[in-house]
């Protein structure tokens, strides 16, 4: 990992700025701990994921839903979806799918790491439905693995931040957060995980333990309350001592854009 | 999609000439295999190790009203729809992949109500061929649970899929906790692409076999296109290596590049251009699209070598080049 | 498979007689028909599997509990279990005991074979006590995967006749028969698979269609129906009409001897 | 053995360190990771990959009171019964193996009531390991129905087994036929010898793999002893026959011949003189025989290697010859 480290430091450049998705993916791949293991989807997740294992988190296990158990992703070599055999480069164990999912059951993972295309107060995903499930305004591609990632595991959801994909409740709840808040979540059969963080490219979200919606952890720089408050559908409380991120650094984004010269995620 | 019962189950296999014999038949033989009106699930995930020789032959040989089942669908799903094979796919996602975007055939064909798009969780696809596979009516699971997912595939919400088997949940009488029990699936048919298997259908699989080994013991026939077809000696040194066992299989067919424009593990990644040549086609009026690309890649070609000079041969080289250097570290 | 029966039949030698285990071994084998997937224990079951394959029914498959499908066992080479190496020999397939069991359950196994310790009226097999099973005289080795082939699949038992063997009812029904007769299988929760013969010493049993108590089938050369009667602890009916096994020939004998040089298992 | 609840089980997998780190220590370090009390599963079956070293480490370590349990169980059910390690097992079948008969040890102790052989089918051992792996609290299963091997473990006869958790009967809601719904075990420590690992716990098995994939998912902790550690390198290369993941792993111990004198495929088959050997020790007076044994080959010995020793050389030579000539084909 050091080689690494050093590798990527070596082709540092200076840095005039950062784009959005840049932002997402080191505030999101901060929140990972090393030696935790985390359930990656591609885009974001992925090039977050990869970046915690190329600085703090040399040890962070990463898993993909073709049934992919610690593999080491090549620059530039990003695969297109989580079931390709680019996922399995140096891989340490390759699995049937439903092995990899019944992992999550049985408590192997720490984290579960997706993007979102809708979010609720209560941390409930859509990925299914624009509109009316049954007259939609745009059938999506589902839920894949997510419902089951966002059932049995810790989450945390990278996404941009915009009114109407922060909305008061998800036209279809793909991938449960806390349903209806409170107590819900167990309620229903869900004891284990639940959201832990929102990234977006204005600040990061968390949830309040009693009542389970959403609530701001910090802004990044330049973000104000108002930022925030303006570019969500539903009334989010922010803390009057709210703190600021610490913005990328050199080495950070460095290592992004050596992972995706192409820019097919980080544009 | 409901279970079946246990004597219809054990009738269907006993049915079945399940010993072993050369099984090696054409493409065309094949899809006889296959009625229409069944229930066909379909091997590999996403872009990868997509039978799609043997789906190129069920639509020449112009099958139709098929509920297809799979993991993850991916171009496959547009061409069920669009030739008229199937209006009824269920499965955990559907698009052309990540990189592509939604798929627009998808949405128009679900969008109007002309075809169904079943959704359940990943895990719950791979457990309800599970439950199939072992000969149990279901599979107990924790996922699922609270979301709309299961409220739609139950029947509580929305009229469109109320029709169909529910997942039902329980109370657990060891533990008291909530659970739910999703049905298992028994497809009539198995389709599925594999690097090499023997005459009799004992097939080894290398690198990611998605939900492949179950679905073969859950299904009722199975037939698999093979990259190649090596000696019976030659599984027999390797038993431990045996992923698919002869005993569930019907039939096999040789065909090289049999699941292009998707990649083989270990031998050709996706024919990446000629997926971007097949969502320039399918962007601007989805369906005309996707007839046109039917027309020039499924009817015209007088035979599947002609299909690949279609796609082209720089395309399959560079494809194949890329797929090989898996095993270059 | 036409060149082992040839060299089976070049070492072919005079055939003084037989014993009572060689006479189970190949009553047993013809019972089995080419293109059947058979379940076999170790012992007679396998012998009399092996001797099938070389002679009436070279496609039957053969299948151990240890996992191994499609084995070819090399003469002299008898495995002491079915969960060693030496079942794998030239075997088509390995996979784990619960999934091999599990073909039993969904219904790819025709036949299961396997010996006895006591049986009784309804073909109910005892492998755990002898005696009170609360105060055992003696504690057996137990189940094994018994339980599941009787529940599951169509079975043969190969077994000594003696009267502390076949008795009114077994001390433990460790593998199901007929349970208590007629219905009471398929009603208790086990409607596949059953009885279906029973192969001695003295002759080959059946069940009745309806009752579901053992009647007797054939007897073998030179049994009597009294030497059936005075050798069961239970009233069985021999029908008037019953006919007589054709003894082993001099090529199935041959086989056998070749495979167990050392008599381990027909002694 | 009632099955944990889900809280209880997360918790449990939550406080490992499930992390990719160098694993590899000493038969003495490996045997602290189990506790008096503790349930401990058994890799392997019968005479095949038995995890003798680590039992042998168990013993000269004094442990007792474990509950054991096993797919099928041969001469260490003995040993555990005999030094006292165990006076429970849980199993489908115990004895030294078909052709040495039944297990005098096991009458002895069993018959005595002085030790438990819970006795399960074959299948429900299997699947009651596969609930522990997939993180559910049971398996639906269709035999052992009927038999009186249920009513003694769901205590409706006799009251010897009464006290445990019972296997349950349901009506299946989606086909109404009845099924029996097996408890999950999730043992707190599996011991398991394979081929190879690397010093993380990545195990690749060849030939037979009995329940022993299950049984390290299902585990709350894991023991390998290996023939030989490999590099993690090696095992990058062939990711798809990684059998035993790293994450389920809390140490490793590379012990040759670690399953002498049963057998490990491909390596050795067992050793079979010196299981005659057991057999004559313990044919006349078992109890007295088995504890001659014990002196003699588990606290006498100065360490593993003196072990085999005793054994013997030629005994070991042979076993090899012969393991080895299973790829002679």
């Amino acid at each position: 990992m050091t080689t690494e480290r050093a590798r990527a430091g070596l082709s540092l450049a200076p840095v005039p700025g950062y784009t959005g998705s840049e932002l997402l993916a080191v505030m999101s791949g901060r929140l990972l701990k090393d030696g935790q293991t985390v359930f990656a989807g591609v885009g974001i997740p992925l090039l977050a994921a990869i970046l915690a294992q190329k600085t703090h988190a040399p040890g962070l296990t990463i898993l993909f839903e073709g049934g992919v158990i610690g593999p080491f992703v090549e620059a530039g070599k990003l695969p297109p979806s989580t079931n390709e055999q680019r996922c399995t480069r140096r891989a340490n164990m390759l699995v049937s799918i439903t092995e990899v999912l019944l992992m999550l059951q049985r408590g192997y993972v720490d984290v579960g790491f997706m993007g979102g295309a809708q979010i609720d107060r209560f941390g409930n995903l859509n990925s299914s439905f624009i509109g009316d499930p049954n007259a939609p305004k745009i059938r999506l591609p589902g839920t894949g693995g997510g419902n089951d990632i966002a059932s049995l595991a810790d989450m945390i959801v990278a996404m941009k931040h915009e009114k109407r994909r922060f909305v008061e409740k998800v036209d279809f709840i793909t991938s449960p957060g806390f349903l209806d808040g409170g107590q819900t979540r167990a309620e229903r059969g869900l004891p284990a995980g639940g959201m832990f963080r929102v990234v977006t490219d204005l600040g990061i979200l968390g949830f309040d333990d009693t009542s389970r919606a959403m609530t701001v952890v910090a802004l990044h720089p330049g973000v104000s309350a108002q930022d925030i408050k303006a570019n969500t559908g539903f009334d989010i409380p922010v803390p009057a001592d709210v703190p600021t991120t610490e913005a990328p650094t050199p080495e950070e984004l460095a290592i992004l854009r050596e992972l995706d010269p192409q820019q097919l995620y980080t544009a | 999609m409901t279970p079946l019962s246990y004597s219809e189950l054990r009738q269907r296999t006993r049915e079945r000439d399940r010993s072993l014999r050369d099984k090696v038949t054409t493409l065309e033989d094949a899809v006889r295999l296959v009625q229409n009106g069944d229930h066909v699930a379909v091997g590999g995930c996403t872009a990868s190790r997509t039978p799609f020789a043997l789906i190129w032959a069920l639509v020449r040989a112009q099958k139709h009203d098929l509920t297809v089942s799979r993991s993850i669908v991916s171009t496959e799903g547009d061409i069920f729809y669009a030739s008229g094979l199937s209006r009824h796919i269920i499965t955990s996602w559907f698009s052309q992949g990540i990189v592509w975007g939604v798929s627009k055939v998808m949405r128009a064909y679900t969008e109007s109500k002309r075809a169904r798009f079943e959704e359940w969780s990943h895990m719950a696809m791979g457990l309800r061929y599970r439950a199939g596979a072992m000969g149990v009516p279901f599979m107990p699971m924790r996922s699922m649970l609270g979301s709309d997912v299961l409220a739609r595939v139950s029947g509580d919400e929305g009229p469109a899929d109320a029709a169909f088997a529910a997942a039902k949940t329980m109370e657990c009488p060891f533990t008291g906790e909530t659970l739910l029990l999703v049905p298992a699936l028994n497809p009539d048919v198995a389709i599925i692409h594999v690097q090499r298997c023997d005459a009799y259908g004992n097939a080894q699989l290398d690198g990611l076999t998605f939900m492949d080994i179950d679905i073969a013991m859950a299904a009722n026939r199975v037939i698999l296109t093979t990259e190649r077809v090596v000696s019976n000696e030659q599984i027999r040194r390797h038993p431990d290596q045996t992923k698919i066992g002869f005993f569930t299989v019907d039939a096999v067919v040789e065909v090289p590049f049999g699941s292009a424009p998707h990649e083989c593990y270990g031998l050709y990644e996706p024919f990446y251009s000629h997926m971007d040549l097949y969502a320039q086609m399918t962007a601007r009026d989805p369906e005309a699209g996707a007839q046109a690309y039917l027309e020039r890649f499924y009817h015209e070609p007088k035979n599947w070598a002609d299909y690949l000079n279609r796609i082209g041969m720089a395309e399959l080289l560079d494809a194949q080049r890329r797929g090989s250097g898996i095993y270059d570290d």
